[in-house]
C-alpha cells in the first residue's frame, strides 16, 4: 500500500570537515507527513540539505522513486520533483510577492498562470500583497510565501526546515495548518521542526535525531507518548 | 547671466557625461551584486570596449544611413564593441576570477592586474597615443547655442542611446525572466539555486550585461572624448564614487549615483564662476570628497541596504 | 631553510654573481648598479610600509605612489632651489615635514575608511592617490605644478665631512680585465653615499618593523588580519591598532619618497604616477604578506621588472616599448600569484615571539611553515565533531 | 512525563511548583515583570535588564533579563531561536542593543565597544572555534593576556626589557594553562592544525589568560567529543573554583545539566525561568518550550 518516495539509506554528510549525519537511514512514503525532531545538533536540518543537495553524501544514497538523487544540485532536484522550505532567509526580499511565486516555478516550461492563480486562491493573503515586496511582511506571511514558492513547481515531495521557528505560537498553527493543507493535497512531506510536538501533531510519522544518527521511528502518536524522547531533548 | 550661461552648459555637458558614468556604474554594481567584489578591472573593461569599437568601426566603414550625424556603421560598431567587451569579460571571468578560492579581498587584488593586462595589450596594439574615430568632427548644435548650451549631435546621440539601454535595462530587470533570476541570484543565491534557478548561468548573463555596459560607456567615452589606454582607468575613481553614493550592489543606486556624480564633476567649473577657489581639475577630487563623506555618514549609499560595515 | 628559501637563496647569489662579473667586465657600470640598487631599496622600503599594512594587519593601501610622492614632495619642498614655499632649509626639515604630511593625510583617510570593509579602504585610497596627485599638479603656487621642482640638494648637504665625501674622494681607477678598466668617480662616491642614506633608512625600518612584528603589537595585528571580531573579543580596541599600522606604514612609505628626492634631485608629479603602488603591491604579494625578508626580496625584484624592459625592448624579438611590457608584467604577476602562490615565496616561518623571551632550543621552526598549513585540521579524527556547524545551530546565529 | 502528557497537564503544572518560588523571588525591580529569572542574588557581577533587539519584522531578544552572581556557573539555554547568541553579542557589544542595559562589576557597559567591556572583566568565546592563521598555539594563546606593555607600539623601543620581562611571563603562564589543560603537546603546532576540540580547549584557555571575572562561553562543548568534552567540564569546574564566574550556552544538556547552577532557561528572547537543574528539568513550561505544545 505506502510506497517509498524517498529512501535514504546509510548516508554520511556533514559541512568541510565536520561530519554530522552518521550513517542515517530513514524513508519518506508516500503521501504522508514525516516529521525529523530533535535536539538541537543532532543533524535534522543537515538531512534536508543533503537530500537537496545542498550538501553531497560522503557515502551512501539517496533514492527517489528508486532514481539515485545524492549528490545532484539543488536546481537538477527542483526539475525531479522535490521542492525545498529552507528555515530562514526564505523568501527574495528586493522582489515582489509575485516575482518570488514567478521565482518558484523558473524551472516549468508550461504557463504559470494557472498554478499562480490556484495558489494565489489557496494563499489569499498573498493575492492582496502580490505588489509588495517581500521584505515588508511579517514572519508568519514569509513562511507562507516561502512555502507557496515552493508549491508554485506542483512538488511531489517538500522538504521543509523548521516552519514555525520564530513564529508567535498562533502563526505557527497556521503555517502548520498549511502544511497539512498542501498534505492533503498530495505532496509527501518530509519536514524538521523543533515543537516536536506541534510538529508531531500534524505528522503521520516521526523520526528522532540524535548525534546524526535515528534514535527511534514511529508513529507520530507514539513518539508523542515516549518518555525517552523527553530525555532526549533535556538531558537524563 | 553669464552665470546662468555658463551654468547650461556645464549642465548639458554634465548630462552627456553622467551617462557615460551611469552606464559604467551599474555595471560595477551589477558585477559586484553577483560576485560580490569591487572590480577594479571594470574602467579598462570600458577602454577594451572603446577600442573594440575603433577596430569594428574601422572594418566596417560608415555605411547606412546617418542618424544625429552618426552613420549606422558606427552603431553597428558600437554593438559589435559592447560583444568583444562582454565576451573579453566572459572569458576572464571563466578563466581567472571563477578558478580562484581567495575570498573577495582576493578577487580585488587581482582585477587590478587584469586591469593592467587589459591596458597593456591595449597599448600594445595601439600604442599609448590617442585615436578619434573616424567621424567628422561637428559643430554644437546651432539650436541650442543661443541658450548658451554647446553640444553636438554627437552628445545627443551619447545621451539618447544610454536612456534606450538604461530602458531597456530596466524592463529586463523588471519584466523578463532572466532580469528576475538576476535579481533573485543577487538578492539570496542559495535559495535561488532551491527555487531551480541555474545560478551559473545567471552569473555568467551578469558579467555579460555588466562588461557590455561598460563596453558602451567606453565607446561613448571615446566620442565623447578620444581615446586613449587609460581612458577607462582614470574614470574609475569617479565610477567607484557614483557606486558608493548610490549604494554598491544597487543597480538603480547606481543610476543615480552616476548621474549626480557625473554631474558634479562637470559642474565643477561654476564653482570659480560664483566664487569659489576650486577649479575645473577637481572635478574627480569632488567625487573623492563626496564618497569620503558618504563612507563616513552613510556607507550603504543612497538606495543601498546595510552592506555589513562592522561598527564601533 | 625550506625549499623556497633555498631557490631564493641560489637566485640571489646567482644574480650577485653575475652583476658582480658585468661591473668587472664593464658591461654594467658601478655608478650605475648602485644608482639600481639604491632603487632596489627604495621599493624594499615602500614593500616594508606596505607589508605593515596589508601583510601585517590586512589592509589595503592603493595609494603607495601618494605616500612616496607626500614624502617626496615633503623633502623637495623644503630644499628645492626653486621651491615656491620654503626652498633651501637643510634636508632634515624636508624629511620632518614629510613625515608629517604623510601623517596627517594617513590619519584623515584612516578615520572615516578603518572602521568599514576593508575594500573600501581600497576604494578610498585609490582615489587618495588621484586627488594628491591632482593638487600637486595643479597647485602650482605651492608645488610648481607639472614643472616639478628642481635643485633638490643631496641628503647630507651642509653636514660636516659627509657633504664634501664624494669631491674629497679619489678617483680609483681598477683594471681586472686588461683593457676594461672601471673607473670609480666622484658620481661614485655620490652614488654610494646615497646607498648608505638608503640602507640607514631601509634598516631603521626593518629593525623597527621585525621588532613590533614579533612583539605582542604585531601579534595583534595579525589577529585582527586573521579574525577582527576575536581580537575585538580579547579585549584589543582594533580600530586604534589599524590606525597606527595604517600611518606607519604610510611613515615609512613617505622615507622612501624622502629618499627619492635626494637620489634623483628632481621631483615632478609623474613620479605619483599609480603605476609605482603597483609594483610595491606585486614585491609584497611575491615576498609574501607578513614576511619582512620577503618585502625586502620584492623591492629588488621590482627594480628588475621596471629596469629590465628598458634592455629587452632593445631586443628585435622583443620589440615593445617597455611601458606596456611592465604594465603587462606586473599584471600578469599579479594574477599568477593570486592564482598559484598566494602565500608568496617567502612567507613567514618562524614562530613570533618577542626574542630575549625565549630560549633558542625551545623556539621551533616548523618544517611546512605556519603559513603553508592547509585547514586540514581534521586529522586528529573526524570522530571528534558531531554536530552541525551551520544546520542546527541557533536561528539567529 | 511524556510529550502528550505535558501537553495535556500545562495548564495546571504551570501555576505550580517552581512557578511560585519564581515569583517570590521576583522584585518589582524588573521592568516588566515578565521576568522569570531569580534577580534576589548577593554579589551580581552581571546584570541584564529589559534588553531588546530586532533585527527587521524578528524580535530576537525581548525584554531580557538576569543576574549572574559571582562564583556561579550560570547556564543558559533555550530552543532554537530562543536569542541566546543575539544575547551574548548584546552583552558582549558585538550588537548594539535597542534597549535596555547591561550592567557588568557595577559598571554600565551598555553599548560600549568590545574591547572596553573586555577591560571591565567579561571574555566571550564563539560558537565555531576562530583559528588564527599563521600562528602558533601558543603565539595564538599569547593574544589573551590584557594590558601587555608589549601591545603599545612605543614601548617595544623604550622599554625593551619591561617588553621582554612581561612576554616571558606571559609565555610561562601559557605554557603553565596547557598543561593544566593537558595540551601542552600542542604548544608549537600550527593553530590552523589541531581539531576542532582541540581549538575549544585552547580557546577556553586563551580566556582565561586574560584574567576575567566572567567568562561567556558559547556552546563550548559543539563539535567536541565525549572525552574531550569532559575534560573542557573538569576545565571549566576547576577555574570556577578558583574563583571564574561562567556564563554558558550550551545545546548537550547532559553537558550543562551536570555543570551548571543556576540555570537560566531563554524561550522567545525572554527569560522563562530560572532555576536549579532539578527544577528546570521537571519544569513542564521548559518542556513545552522546548517540545512545543504550550502557548496556542
Amino acid at each position: 500500500m505506502s510506497e517509498t518516495v524517498i529512501e535514504i539509506d546509510g548516508v554520511d554528510s556533514g559541512y568541510g570537515e565536520v561530519q554530522v549525519l552518521f550513517d542515517l537511514s530513514m524513508q519518506l512514503q508516500r503521501d504522508e507527513i514525516l516529521c525529523l525532531i530533535g535536539p538541537n545538533g543532532a543533524g535534522k536540518s543537515t538531512v534536508l540539505k543533503t537530500v537537496f543537495g545542498m550538501l553531497s553524501p560522503w557515502t551512501g544514497s539517496i533514492t527517489y522513486h528508486g532514481d539515485e538523487i545524492g549528490g545532484m544540485a539543488p536546481e537538477d532536484i527542483v526539475r525531479e520533483g522535490i521542492g525545498f522550505v529552507p528555515q530562514t532567509d526564505n523568501v527574495f526580499g528586493s522582489l515582489t510577492i509575485d516575482e518570488n511565486l514567478r521565482m518558484g516555478g523558473v524551472a516549468r516550461n508550461d504557463d504559470l498562470k494557472p498554478v499562480l492563480s490556484e495558489l494565489y486562491d489557496r494563499f489569499p493573503l498573498l493575492e492582496e500583497k502580490r505588489t509588495e515586496k517581500a521584505r515588508h511582511l511579517s514572519g508568519g506571511q514569509r513562511q507562507i510565501l516561502a512555502l507557496a514558492r515552493a508549491l508554485v513547481m506542483e512538488p511531489d515531495v517538500l522538504l521543509i526546515d523548521e516552519p514555525s521557528a520564530g513564529l508567535a505560537p498562533n502563526t505557527a498553527d497556521e503555517v502548520f495548518a498549511d502544511v497539512q493543507k498542501v498534505n492533503d493535497m498530495g505532496a509527501a512531506i518530509m519536514m524538521v521542526e523543533q515543537n516536536a510536538v506541534k510538529g508531531l501533531d500534524i505528522s503521520d510519522r516521526g523520526c528522532v535525531l540524535d548525534q546524526g544518527t535515528v534514535r527511534f521511528e514511529n508513529d507520530a502518536d507514539a513518539l508523542l507518548d515516549n518518555d525517552e524522547v523527553t530525555e532526549l531533548y533535556l538531558g537524563g | 547671466m553669464a552665470v546662468t550661461e555658463q551654468f547650461l552648459e556645464l549642465a548639458a555637458n554634465g548630462v552627456v557625461y553622467s551617462s557615460i558614468i551611469v552606464l559604467c556604474s551599474i555595471g560595477l554594481s551589477l558585477i559586484y551584486s553577483i560576485s560580490g567584489f569591487a572590480n577594479f578591472a571594470h574602467g579598462d573593461t570600458m577602454t577594451v570596449g572603446a577600442y573594440a569599437t575603433l577596430v569594428a568601426f574601422g572594418a566596417i566603414g560608415g555605411i547606412g544611413f546617418s542618424v544625429l550625424s552618426l552613420p549606422l556603421g558606427f552603431f553597428l560598431a558600437v554593438v559589435i564593441g559592447i560583444a568583444i567587451t562582454a565576451v573579453v569579460a566572459l572569458v576572464t571571468e571563466r578563466i581567472v576570477y571563477k578558478p580562484l578560492q581567495i575570498g573577495s579581498l582576493g578577487l580585488l587584488i587581482t582585477s587590478i592586474g587584469i586591469a593592467f593586462i587589459y591596458r597593456a595589450l591595449i597599448q600594445v596594439g595601439f600604442s599609448a597615443g590617442t585615436y578619434r574615430y573616424e567621424l567628422e568632427a561637428l559643430r554644437p548644435i546651432d539650436a541650442l547655442v543661443q541658450y548658451g548650451i554647446r553640444v553636438t549631435e554627437h552628445d545627443v546621440a551619447i545621451v539618447i542611446s544610454t536612456i534606450v539601454l538604461v530602458v531597456g535595462l530596466h524592463i529586463l530587470l523588471q519584466h523578463t525572466d532572466l532580469g528576475r533570476k538576476m535579481r533573485a541570484t543577487a538578492d539570496n543565491p542559495d535559495l535561488a539555486r532551491a527555487s531551480g534557478i541555474r545560478t551559473r548561468n545567471v552569473e555568467l548573463w551578469t558579467w555579460t550585461i555588466g562588461a557590455g555596459l561598460a563596453g558602451a560607456g567606453g565607446a561613448f567615452l571615446g566620442l565623447f572624448n578620444q581615446l586613449v589606454p587609460r581612458m577607462g582607468f582614470n574614470e574609475l575613481l569617479i565610477i567607484f564614487a557614483a557606486v558608493i553614493l548610490g549604494g554598491i550592489g544597487s543597480v538603480y543606486g547606481a543610476m543615480l549615483g552616476g548621474f549626480l556624480i557625473g554631474m558634479i564633476v562637470e559642474m565643477t567649473p561654476i564653482l570659480s564662476t560664483v566664487g569659489i577657489p576650486i577649479g575645473s581639475e577637481y572635478g574627480a577630487a569632488i567625487a573623492f570628497v563626496i564618497m569620503v563623506l558618504v563612507l563616513l555618514v552613510r556607507p550603504e549609499g543612497i538606495a543601498g541596504q546595510a552592506v555589513g560595515g562592522e561598527g564601533g | 631553510m625550506t625549499k623556497a628559501e633555498q631557490a631564493v637563496a641560489g637566485i640571489v647569489a646567482a644574480v650577485a654573481i653575475a652583476l658582480l662579473l658585468a661591473m668587472l667586465g664593464g658591461v654594467l657600470s658601478p655608478t650605475y648598479f648602485l644608482f639600481l640598487f639604491g632603487l632596489g631599496g627604495m621599493y624594499a622600503l615602500m614593500s616594508l610600509g606596505l607589508n605593515a599594512q596589508w601583510g601585517f594587519t590586512g589592509l589595503i593601501n592603493f595609494s603607495v605612489a601618494a605616500f612616496f610622492g607626500l614624502g617626496a614632495y615633503g623633502a623637495a619642498i623644503m630644499t628645492a632651489s626653486n621651491s615656491p614655499l620654503a626652498g633651501g632649509f637643510n634636508p632634515i626639515f624636508g624629511l620632518a615635514l614629510a613625515l608629517a604630511l604623510a601623517a596627517v593625510v594617513a590619519v584623515a583617510i584612516g578615520i572615516p575608511t578603518l572602521r568599514l570593509r576593508a575594500d573600501y579602504l581600497a576604494i578610498a585610497t585609490l582615489g587618495l592617490a588621484e586627488v594628491i596627485r591632482m593638487v600637486i599638479l595643479n597647485e602650482g603656487d605651492y608645488t610648481a605644478g607639472s614643472q616639478g621642482l628642481r635643485g633638490i640638494p643631496s641628503f647630507f648637504e651642509g653636514w660636516p665631512i659627509l657633504s664634501a665625501f664624494p669631491e674629497t674622494m679619489p678617483g680609483l681607477e681598477i683594471e681586472i680585465i686588461p683593457g676594461q678598466a672601471v673607473v670609480l668617480g666622484t658620481s661614485f662616491w655620490r652614488q654610494l653615499l646615497n646607498v648608505s642614506l638608503m640602507l640607514a633608512f631601509l634598516g631603521t625600518a626593518f629593525f623597527v618593523l621585525r621588532r613590533a612584528h614579533r612583539a605582542p603589537w604585531g601579534r595583534v595585528l595579525r589577529t585582527i588580519r586573521s579574525d577582527e571580531d576575536l581580537a575585538k573579543a580579547l579585549g584589543k580596541n582594533t580600530y586604534w591598532y589599524k590606525m597606527q599600522a595604517f600611518v606607519l606604514g604610510s611613515l615609512i612609505m613617505a622615507l622612501a619618497g624622502v629618499f627619492y628626492a635626494h637620489l634623483n634631485l628632481f621631483v615632478n608629479p609623474g613620479d605619483l604616477d599609480p603605476i609605482t603602488t603597483f609594483y610595491v603591491w606585486v614585491a609584497v604579494m611575491l615576498g609574501g604578506a607578513g614576511s619582512n625578508r620577503g618585502a625586502l626580496l620584492g623591492g629588488f625584484v621590482v627594480v628588475a621588472i621596471r629596469e629590465g624592459p628598458r634592455f629587452v625592448g632593445d631586443v628585435p624579438v622583443f620589440a615593445l616599448d617597455p611601458g606596456p611590457l611592465r604594465l603587462l608584467l606586473i599584471g600578469l604577476l599579479i594574477v599568477l600569484v593570486m592564482r598559484f602562490r598566494p602565500q608568496g615565496v617567502l612567507p613567514p616561518q618562524r614562530e613570533l615571539i618577542w626574542p630575549t623571551a625565549i630560549d633558542d632550543d625551545n623556539r621551533t621552526t616548523p618544517k611546512m611553515g605556519v603559513r603553508e598549513a592547509k585547514t586540514d585540521g581534521e586529522m586528529q579524527g573526524s570522530t571528534d565533531v558531531s554536530t552541525e556547524q551551520s544546520g542546527g545551530g541557533d536561528s539567529d546565529e | 512525563m511524556s510529550l502528550l502528557s505535558s501537553q495535556v497537564e500545562v495548564i495546571p503544572m504551570s501555576e505550580s511548583g517552581s512557578d511560585i518560588e519564581m515569583q517570590e523571588n521576583s522584585p518589582v525591580q524588573s521592568g516588566t515583570g515578565r521576568t522569570g529569572a531569580n534577580l534576589d542574588k548577593d554579589d551580581v557581577v552581571l546584570s541584564v535588564t529589559d534588553l531588546e533587539k530586532s533585527f527587521g519584522a524578528l524580535v530576537a531578544t525581548d525584554q531580557a533579563t538576569f543576574d549572574v552572581e559571582r562564583g556561579t556557573i550560570t547556564g543558559l539555554i533555550g530552543p532554537n531561536g530562543a536569542g541566546k547568541s543575539t544575547l551574548f553579542n548584546l552583552i558582549s557589544g558585538f550588537y548594539q542593543p535597542d534597549a535596555g542595559s547591561v550592567t557588568l562589576n557595577g559598571n554600565d557597559i551598555t553599548g560600549t565597544v568590545p574591547y572596553k567591556i573586555v577591560n571591565n572583566g567579561l571574555i566571550r568565546t564563539f560558537q565555531t572555534p576562530r583559528k588564527l592563521e599563521g600562528m602558533t598555539v601558543r603565539e595564538a594563546m599569547l593574544v589573551g593576556p590584557q594590558n601587555q606593555p608589549g601591545e603599545s607600539f612605543h614601548k617595544l623601543f623604550t622599554s625593551p626589557s619591561t617588553v621582554a620581562e612581561s612576554e616571558r611571563q606571559n609565555l610561562a603562564a601559557v605554557e603553565r594553562i596547557l598543561e593544566e589543560f593537558e595540551i601542552d603537546h600542542l604548544a608549537t603546532q600550527p593553530a590552523t592544525d589541531i581539531s576542532g576540540g582541540q581549538m575549544k580547549l585552547v580557546e577556553l584557555a586563551r580566556a582565561m589568560l586574560a584574567d576575567p571575572d566572567i567568562l561567556l562561553l558559547d556552546e563550548p562543548v559543539a563539535g567536541v567529543n565525549p572525552t574531550l568534552a569532559n575534560k573542557l567540564k573538569d576545565q571549566i569546574r576547576r577555574l570556577n573554583e578558583q574563583g571564574t564566574t561562567f556564563l554558558l550556552i550550551e545545546h548537550d544538556m547532559n553537558f550543562i545539566m551536570s555543570l551548571a547552577d543556576p540555570i537560566i532557561v531563554l524561550d522567545q528572547g525572554s527569560v522563562l525561568t530560572e532555576g536549579t537543574p532539578d527544577e528546570v528539568r521537571s519544569d513542564d513550561r521548559v518542556a513545552d518550550a522546548y517540545l512545543g505544545g504550550g502557548g496556542g
